[in-house]
């Protein structure tokens, strides 16, 4: 476990920033850009996992434990929030048989 | 006690009537009947009243904010007591000849607005003020929404949204002096006269305040809701509104300005008192080419209160003395004109002045009784409101010469459009009404109009009965102004 | 033996009670009951101020009826002053009023609202009689404003016709005009002395310096009032148009009383008119213009009511020159005999129009002195009184005013003498194309009533006779009206003429030749005239302006009515259609259709919601980023 | 806790009695659980109490929020048998769903800790996500479920990535020890301010304030009338009282108040603005929602941390805006269903046409609430204003409350104008059906908008 700890500190801490911001951007843009409702929850992931990346970082760096049982706390409701999303998703596949972001387009002004 | 009966009495009556939507007469006559009582009330408070300030009740409310629920007048809260007890008895009496709408409703929201006035006029609270005044406005909404003329929701959007803007102002400024006061803080007059704020505040606050008030009379130039309005209210919604809620607009410029940013007002005085003669003398002109009669009715009565804020700002006895006074004659006056105008309307269909003409000649008793009235509109000595006009050229003369010069067209004016007016209804030969069947002014017509008339020539001849209300008060008021640069 | 005060307010009090009376119980009254009670009481009100005159020991007495106005320092009474001055003019009106009103009776007998007629006729001489009466400007106020109303109800009488009515407003509001000098004026002199009693003011403003502008402002401000109610230039032309209304009316209010009450105010301040020599070149000038102004337009009135309108223009003139040159007395005596003879004149051409049906052209009249005997008689004397011919009255009064003129300013002498020539002519030729030659007209003339020809031969004695009021020295006269002014105006007291009695002989002498040579001019051409085409055609360029009146009226439309129509139709029109109004439902309209747009954002898609919120959150991020 | 407890057992509870095909249990059930978790807060009044190790600690705010919460559901429960009387099965889930989403909010009145923060916001907003979807064969409804679970997901990510920040600044996720962090350390650190703003978008979206509120109106358009009710009510108070412990805690640094400045006046801007045109009932509630949020930051911005200064205040006159504006806006909901059944579907302000014609007193009830919202005096919500304004002022914010007050004009303006409506005839006559239970509900909510305007005090008694 420390080992873990030491291996994680040897890469320092700004990089483990810069990544995870990068993945979060990415999952953003992937969130704006893509159509396809799918692709776009996968993104909102992407973006979660960023932050837990960073968390892991920090928790390691402070050496406090509270960082990583929060990731775990992130990925379970990350699941539930998921599985709600794709319920909903499939509702909206039996009644529009089509994922495509676009087609939410009735609730408008 | 008897000052809680004030708002409470027009409040019962106008809940029973909510509830039980009684018959047109019956509703009539109750509301006729509190009205009457309130009017009694508001004469039993004059005759006892020694020349202080009487504090009747006081309870806190929300000490927190300095709400507190605290009912009183002095000599000129007063003489606005007795401005709206004695007209809306009429006002009331109006709707036997002219019936806006369904009786029972329509005498509830006037009584409604009563009450709320009656509030406004008794607050000593400058929350429980607000609070008032504010509620005196939604009755007349309803009366505009549901009795106005054409493009009624239109106007009275606009009407309630203006005067809101006022109001809300007003809150502000309202706020932002109780967190002024010293904690525990407190929202009474008292209090709030005891502050001295610096300049620069005054400066500002002046105009936050002020607000409120130049919409509510109307002053030039935030009077463009005023007119319209006028013409479309039912007529007792017009009279309340001009005979009586403009007052609040001068009430609250001597409680407010003059007592709690007198420095402020004396900075802004000549520039105040300005704008009002400009209004004054712009609505005169107006006023002349207009057919409607209600609409000439609405600019008369924006020219007078041109010249009665002129003179309450020149924060001089006779100025303030003067403007106050002619506010009691102005309700009275309106109140006889817009009934007039509404038994001509009744008659003959119609506002339109050039549709009539050589009414006289059928109707010589409501001609006698409208030269009557023009005769106090266009204050012939002896009528109520010359010792007024004559008070307020007194005090803008002694401000500035020059002001009473620019005010003093105001008399031809006044002559010039009503003169014109009295001409283009009642003589000259018949024009389109000739074939109308016309009946004179009856028993009914006469009982309401006598009676004010009355008042106008008693007042005119005795206006000291009046003046020694505003006279020692005026003089307190004086006391707190800063010597005039 | 009723007290003074009782009787004073007795004076008043007896026509406004005959107001409500006849007022209210107009339905009952005919012409004679209305009318019998109307004379009585003002004959009441006249018996009243003898009563008073009588006993009056010279002194000024103040009736206090009751505060009027009170606050803090001021105090306006209700009250009367009972001095000569007032007594004079109390008794000018309600015994000249007396005899109109009987006459009255005979001249409205038909008119179906005779009753109204002679209630506003009583509120009439109420509101005059408090108008001398009064011992402040505010009670005089009340009574200036009052007949004023009053002018206007009476020239308006006959409702139905627009042109009346449209007199009737133009009389008002011209006065309006002047009563806003008289306003100021008030306030000017309240301010000033914190009181705006007679008395107290004129004893303070004696103990001011003469010259200064306080006192200067005053007078101008006052002459201003004067100038509208006594028809001087430029507030004259209402007068002429006043004659609208039914003739005893103008016998009594446009000529006989209201528009002496001008004068009547400038004798009653002589003191701060002695102590402003310009305000009095002022008057003087606007007298002598308004004399020249009134006989040259009165040569070429064809109405027989507007040639005497034109000449009670004159004659006001003259009165005001009086002033003007500090003769108060002469004024007033002139105010007194012009109140006999114009009241006659006027009353004469009543009874001449009465004669012919309602006739009022000149041209259309003519041999009536065969027809009218008693009208004719009596118009003779009043026409030789206003002509200055001794020894009748206007001869004493004019004179007075021309001496006293000539000693202080021979050139508005030379204009006046030239004005009374034209006064002779005019005069003259309404006399002869009324009552000589032969009748042009188609009705058939007869003489009036005795009800109405008596008070002519009253008034006619009268315009003989007055002269004896006030005989100049060099008559061996004592000046008796002079004296007893001087009682009560101290600028009568300070009245002094200095010229030797040769040249006042002289001026006399001469004045009355010239008048004479006139009066004989007129009989050459007017005397024998059987047919009368109107005034030749292409008159020079000057007689047709003089015809035209100046082009007064013209002017007066040109430069206030028209550009205040406009200005009136087009504040609304713009200022308020375009400006105001647009302004308030502009903004009402500007932030709704914001609000349409703002909620247009709301374009229901999703990637773009997303992309806002990023957008936003970035904006933000930044704009706090930055502002660190 | 126990009451925590008690409700999330309550909604275990409420499935079960769904499982046994009791339907017309459901809501007697909910509503007697809800009234026990009301006495239990109640009887933990004023007992300051800490849980989980501190990370939640119940205070006076946090409870009195709590109740104010529940009493609202019992209203929304009140009215949900009327509600969901026409739908056959999954009534149950309904319920427990609302009970679970209210479990979460209450963790939000009480958190002490980021990781509560988060659950609590995770645990309010995923029922909702199910809820508004609630109507499964009605596209809009579907729609809003997947706008607002899309949108959602988004804003929490934000969260997260503000907390991982901050806890990378201190090493913990105790709000104490951030905030002792910044009155040591200060605010320069660039961790700080980005964590900050994170944290404080992740809330804005919640509360629904600009930039951040553009589900709003679609969600409340296309989620089932009753959902979108407790969205506008429940969630509201919820999502405020998170906010308003964050910025509590904190103490307002500096830059926090920067955004909240930006934020209030894009707040009341747009929020008042688009509502100007509206006509769509439901889509006007969504944006005076948004106005309403404005003012409630612009309360907000005026705190200055418990400690140091006037956060008691801040918190009272949170709870009592909120409570007053969730009182008249559950009342006009209802209103608004019965208004909309009667006239088959329509969901336009006109349906209020002929409301005082027919049933007078439930027109003055609907009067009330509208200039309750208006903030016109002797109601609710004019003192709520006020407050606001007092607070606004004392903080020196003269100018943004300046601002406030002309979009409280604009707000007057379209709420008068549904005003208007009540008190039109209708063109054909209509027939508005009105249970006595659902009449009471909206006597109280009337009752309770004056009782509260006339005597504000009955909020502000308790701490």
């Amino acid at each position: 476990m420390d080992s873990l700890i030491t291996a994680i500190r040897v890469v320092p801490l700004e990089h483990y920033l810069v990544l995870s911001f990068l993945l979060f951007s990415i999952g953003m843009a992937g969130a704006l850009l893509r159509r396809n409702i799918l692709i776009v929850i996968m993104c909102l992931e992407l973006m979660l996992n960023s932050v837990n990346l960073l968390m892991v970082a920090f928790s390691a760096f402070h050496g406090d434990a509270g960082g990583q049982v929060m990731v775990f706390f992130i990925m379970l409701v990350a699941a539930a929030e998921v599985t709600v999303g794709l319920a909903i998703l499939v509702h909206l596949k039996r009644n529009t048989d089509g994922v495509d972001i676009n087609t939410l387009n009735r609730l408008k002004w | 006690m008897e000052l809680l009966a004030l708002i409470l009495i027009p409040l019962a009556a106008a809940s029973v009537l909510m509830a039980f939507r009684p018959a047109a007469g019956t509703a009539r006559g109750l509301a006729l009947a509190s009205t009457l009582l309130t009017f009694v009330l508001t004469l039993w408070l004059w005759y006892t009243w020694g020349g202080e300030t009487v504090i009747g009740i006081a309870k806190d409310w929300v000490p927190a904010w300095g709400m507190r629920f605290v009912l009183g007048y002095g000599g000129i809260g007063l003489l606005m007591l007795l401005l709206t007890g004695l007209l809306f008895p009429f006002i009331i009496g109006t709707g036997y000849k002219q019936p806006v709408g369904d009786a029972a409703l329509v005498n509830a929201l006037l009584l409604f607005s009563q009450s709320a006035l009656f509030g406004v006029f008794m607050a000593q609270n400058a929350f429980l003020f607000y609070i008032f005044f504010e509620l005196s406005l939604i009755p007349i909404f309803f009366l505009l929404l549901y009795w106005g003329g054409e493009h009624k929701r239109a106007i009275t959007i606009r009407f309630f949204l203006y005067t809101l803007l006022g109001g809300l102002a007003l809150l502000f400024s309202i706020a932002f002096l109780t967190l002024q006061t010293p904690a525990p803080h407190s929202a009474d007059f008292t209090a709030l006269a005891a502050l001295d704020l610096p300049m620069d505040t005054q400066l500002w606050l002046f105009w936050t305040l002020f607000l409120a008030f130049a919409i509510k009379m109307p002053i030039f130039p935030f009077h463009s809701w005023q007119p319209e309005t006028y013409t479309m209210a039912p007529t007792q919604g017009t009279m309340v509104l001009s005979a009586v809620m403009g007052k609040m607009g001068l009430y609250g410029i001597v409680l407010f300005l003059f007592g709690i940013v007198p420095a402020g007002t004396a900075h802004w005085q000549g520039f105040v008192i300005t704008l009002s003669l400009i209004g004054a003398l712009y609505a005169g002109v107006i006023a002349f080419r207009q057919d409607d009669l209600k609409r000439l009715v609405a600019y008369s009565s924006m020219s007078h209160m041109g010249l009665m804020s002129a003179a309450l700002f020149t924060m001089n006895a006779y100025g303030i003395s003067g403007g106050l006074y002619q506010a009691l004659a102005h309700g009275v006056l309106m109140v006889c004109l817009f009934y007039i105008a509404g038994m001509l309307f009744l008659r003959t269909g119609t506002n339109d002045m050039g549709r009539m003409g050589g009414l006289k000649a059928r109707m010589p008793r409501l001609a006698l009784l409208f030269m009557l009235v023009v005769g106090n509109a266009i204050s012939m000595p002896l009528t109520q409101s010359f010792p007024g006009e004559w008070l307020m050229f007194n005090g803008l003369w002694q401000l500035k010469p020059w002001m009473a010069l620019v005010g003093i067209p105001l008399i031809v004016l006044g002559a010039v459009y009503m003169l014109y007016a009295y001409q283009r209804v009642l003589l000259g030969t018949p024009g389109e009404t000739a074939g109308l069947e016309l009946h004179d002014a009856d028993g009914e017509e006469h009982f309401l109009l006598v009676p004010l008339i009355a008042i106008t020539f008693v007042v005119g001849i005795f206006p000291n009965t009046v003046l020694h209300l505003v006279d020692a008060p005026v003089h307190q008021l004086l006391n707190l102004f800063p010597p005039l640069p | 033996m009723v007290s003074t005060d009782l009787l004073a307010l007795l004076v008043p009090a007896l026509p406004l009670l005959g107001t409500l009376v006849i007022g209210f119980g107009r339905k009952r009254f005919t012409a004679n009951s209305g009318g019998g009670l109307a004379t009585a009481l003002v004959a009441g009100a006249f018996l009243c101020s003898l009563l008073l005159f009588l006993r009056h020991d010279g002194g000024t007495r103040i009736v206090h009826l009751f505060n009027w106005i009170t606050l803090g320092d001021m105090n306006i009474p209700f009250a009367f002053q009972i001095d000569a001055l007032s007594l004079w003019m109390m008794l000018i009106v309600t015994g000249v009023g007396t005899v109109i009103h009987a006459y009255s009776i005979g001249y409205m007998h038909d008119d179906p609202r005779v009753a109204t007629f002679f209630a506003q006729l009583n509120l009439f001489t109420f509101a005059m009689l408090l108008l001398v009466m009064g011992s402040n400007f505010l009670v005089t106020y009340i009574g200036w404003e009052g007949v004023g109303l009053c002018s206007y109800l009476l020239i308006g009488f006959w409702y139905t016709n627009p042109d009346f009515n449209y007199a009737g407003r133009k009389a008002f509001v011209m006065n309006r005009i002047g009563d806003m000098g008289m306003v100021m004026a008030m306030v000017l002199l309240f301010l000033q002395f914190g009181t705006v009693n007679y008395v107290p003011v004129m004893g303070q403003a004696g103990a001011m310096s003469p010259d200064n502008p306080l006192i200067i402002t005053a007078t101008l401000l006052l002459f201003l009032g004067a100038t509208g109610k006594s028809a001087q230039l430029p507030l004259l032309t209402w007068l002429p148009d006043a004659m609208a209304g039914p003739t005893p009316v103008s016998a009594l209010i446009h000529a006989a009383t209201m528009v002496t009450a001008g004068i009547f105010l400038l004798v009653r301040s002589s003191v701060l008119y002695d102590l402003a020599p310009y305000t009095q070149d002022i008057v003087l000038w606007v007298g002598v213009a308004t004399a020249l102004f009134g006989a040259t337009v009165g040569l070429f009135q064809n109405d027989i009511k507007k040639v005497l309108a034109y000449s009670t223009v004159s004659q006001l003139g003259y009165m005001f020159a009086a002033l003007g040159v500090g003769a108060y007395s002469a004024g007033m005596f002139h105010v007194t005999t012009h109140a006999f003879f114009k009241a006659l004149l006027f009353l004469g051409a009543g009874s001449v129009i009465h004669a012919l049906g309602g006739e009022q052209d000149i041209r259309k009249m003519g041999g009536l002195k065969n027809t009218t005997k008693t009208t004719y008689i009596t118009f003779l004397v009043a026409t030789l009184a206003i002509a200055g011919i001794p020894p009748l009255s206007g001869f004493f009064s004019k004179d007075g005013i021309l001496a006293h003129t000539f000693a202080d300013s021979p050139a508005a002498y030379a204009v006046l003498v030239f004005a009374a020539l034209l006064t002779a002519l005019y005069m003259f030729r309404l006399l002869f194309l009324t009552f000589f030659g032969s009748y042009r007209g188609t009705a058939h003339p007869h003489e009036s009533p005795k009800v109405m020809t008596v008070p002519l031969v009253i008034l006619a004695v009268l315009s003989a006779v007055g002269g004896l009021l006030n005989i100049p020295h060099v008559f061996g006269g004592n000046e008796w009206l002079k004296h007893l002014l001087a009682t009560a105006s101290e600028g009568v007291a300070a009245e002094h003429l200095d010229l030797p009695v040769s040249t006042e002989y002289l001026l006399m002498a001469s004045t009355t030749l010239l008048v004479v040579l006139t009066i004989w001019y007129a009989w050459t051409i007017y005397g024998k005239k059987t047919t009368l085409d109107g005034e030749p055609a292409g008159m020079p360029f000057l007689k047709r302006l003089v015809a035209r009146k100046w082009m007064l009226d013209g002017l007066y439309a040109w430069l206030v009515e028209k550009p205040f129509g406009w200005l009136s139709r087009h504040l609304f029109s713009f200022g308020e259609g375009k400006v105001a109004v647009p302004l308030t439902i502009g903004t009402g309209k500007t932030t709704l259709g914001l609000g349409e747009l703002v909620r247009k954002v709301q374009s229901g898609n999703t990637s773009f919601y997303l992309f806002g919120m990023m957008a936003g959150v970035v904006v933000l991020l930044l704009i706090t980023l930055l502002s660190a | 806790m126990s009451a925590l407890i008690l409700i999330s057992v309550l909604g275990v509870l409420v499935l079960y009695v769904g499982l046994f095909g009791r339907k017309d249990m459901l809501a007697p059930v909910g509503i007697l659980g809800v009234l026990g978790a009301i006495a239990l807060f109640a009887t933990g009044w004023h007992i300051p109490h800490e849980l989980l190790g501190g990370m939640l600690e119940f205070d006076g705010f946090s409870t009195g929020f709590s109740l104010a919460m529940l009493a609202i559901t019992l209203l929304v429960f009140l009215f949900g048998p009327d509600y969901y009387a026409r739908m056959a099965n999954n009534v149950a889930e309904q319920y427990a769903l609302m009970l679970f989403s209210l479990c979460g909010g209450i963790l939000l009145t009480a958190y002490n800790n980021m990781l509560m923060l988060f659950l609590g916001i995770e645990v309010l907003s995923i029922p909702l996500y199910v809820l508004a979807g609630g109507k499964k064969y009605s596209l809009r409804s579907n729609e809003a479920a997947l706008k607002y679970f899309l949108l959602g997901a988004f804003a929490t990510a934000f969260l997260l990535m503000g907390i991982a920040l901050l806890y990378g600044l201190t090493g913990s996720f105790d709000m104490g020890v951030l905030a002792k962090h910044i009155a040591e350390a200060g605010t320069g650190s660039a961790l700080l301010r980005f964590g900050i703003f994170f944290v404080v978008a992740g809330l804005a979206f919640k509360l629904g304030a600009v930039p951040l509120h553009f589900w709003v109106p679609d969600v409340y358009h296309g989620a089932p009338t009753l959902v979108t009710m407790f969205m506008a009510t429940v969630v509201k108070m919820a999502a405020i009282a998170g906010f308003f412990r964050f910025v509590d805690i904190t103490g307002m640094p500096d830059p926090l108040a920067r955004i909240l400045v930006l934020l209030t006046l894009a707040t009341m801007l747009v929020g008042n603005i688009s509502a100007l045109r509206q006509t769509n009932f439901k889509r006007l509630m969504a944006y005076s929602s948004v106005s309403h949020a404005g003012f409630m930051l612009l309360a907000l911005l005026s705190d200055s941390g418990t400690e140091a200064g006037n956060g008691a205040d801040v918190g009272r006159t949170l709870l009592y805006y909120s409570f007053t504006y969730a009182l008249a806006t559950a009342g006009l909901f209802i209103l608004f269903i019965i208004a909309k059944r009667a006239n088959n579907g329509d969901e336009h302000h006109q349906i209020f046409r002929g409301l005082f014609q027919t049933k007078p007193w439930l027109a003055l009830c609907g009067l009330a609430m509208l200039l309750s919202l208006a903030g016109i005096p002797l109601t609710a919500g004019f003192v709520a204003k006020y407050q606001v304004f007092l607070l606004a002022i004392g903080a020196g914010w003269l100018k943004v409350m300046g601002f406030g007050v002309l979009m409280a004009l604009l707000g007057i303006y379209y709420y008068i104008m549904v005003a208007r409506e009540l008190f039109m005839a209708s063109e054909e006559p209509v027939t508005f059906t009105v249970s006595p239970l659902n009449g009471l509900v909206i006597a109280a909510c009337t009752i309770g908008v004056l009782l509260l305007g006339i005597w504000p005090q009955l909020v502000g008694v308790w701490a």
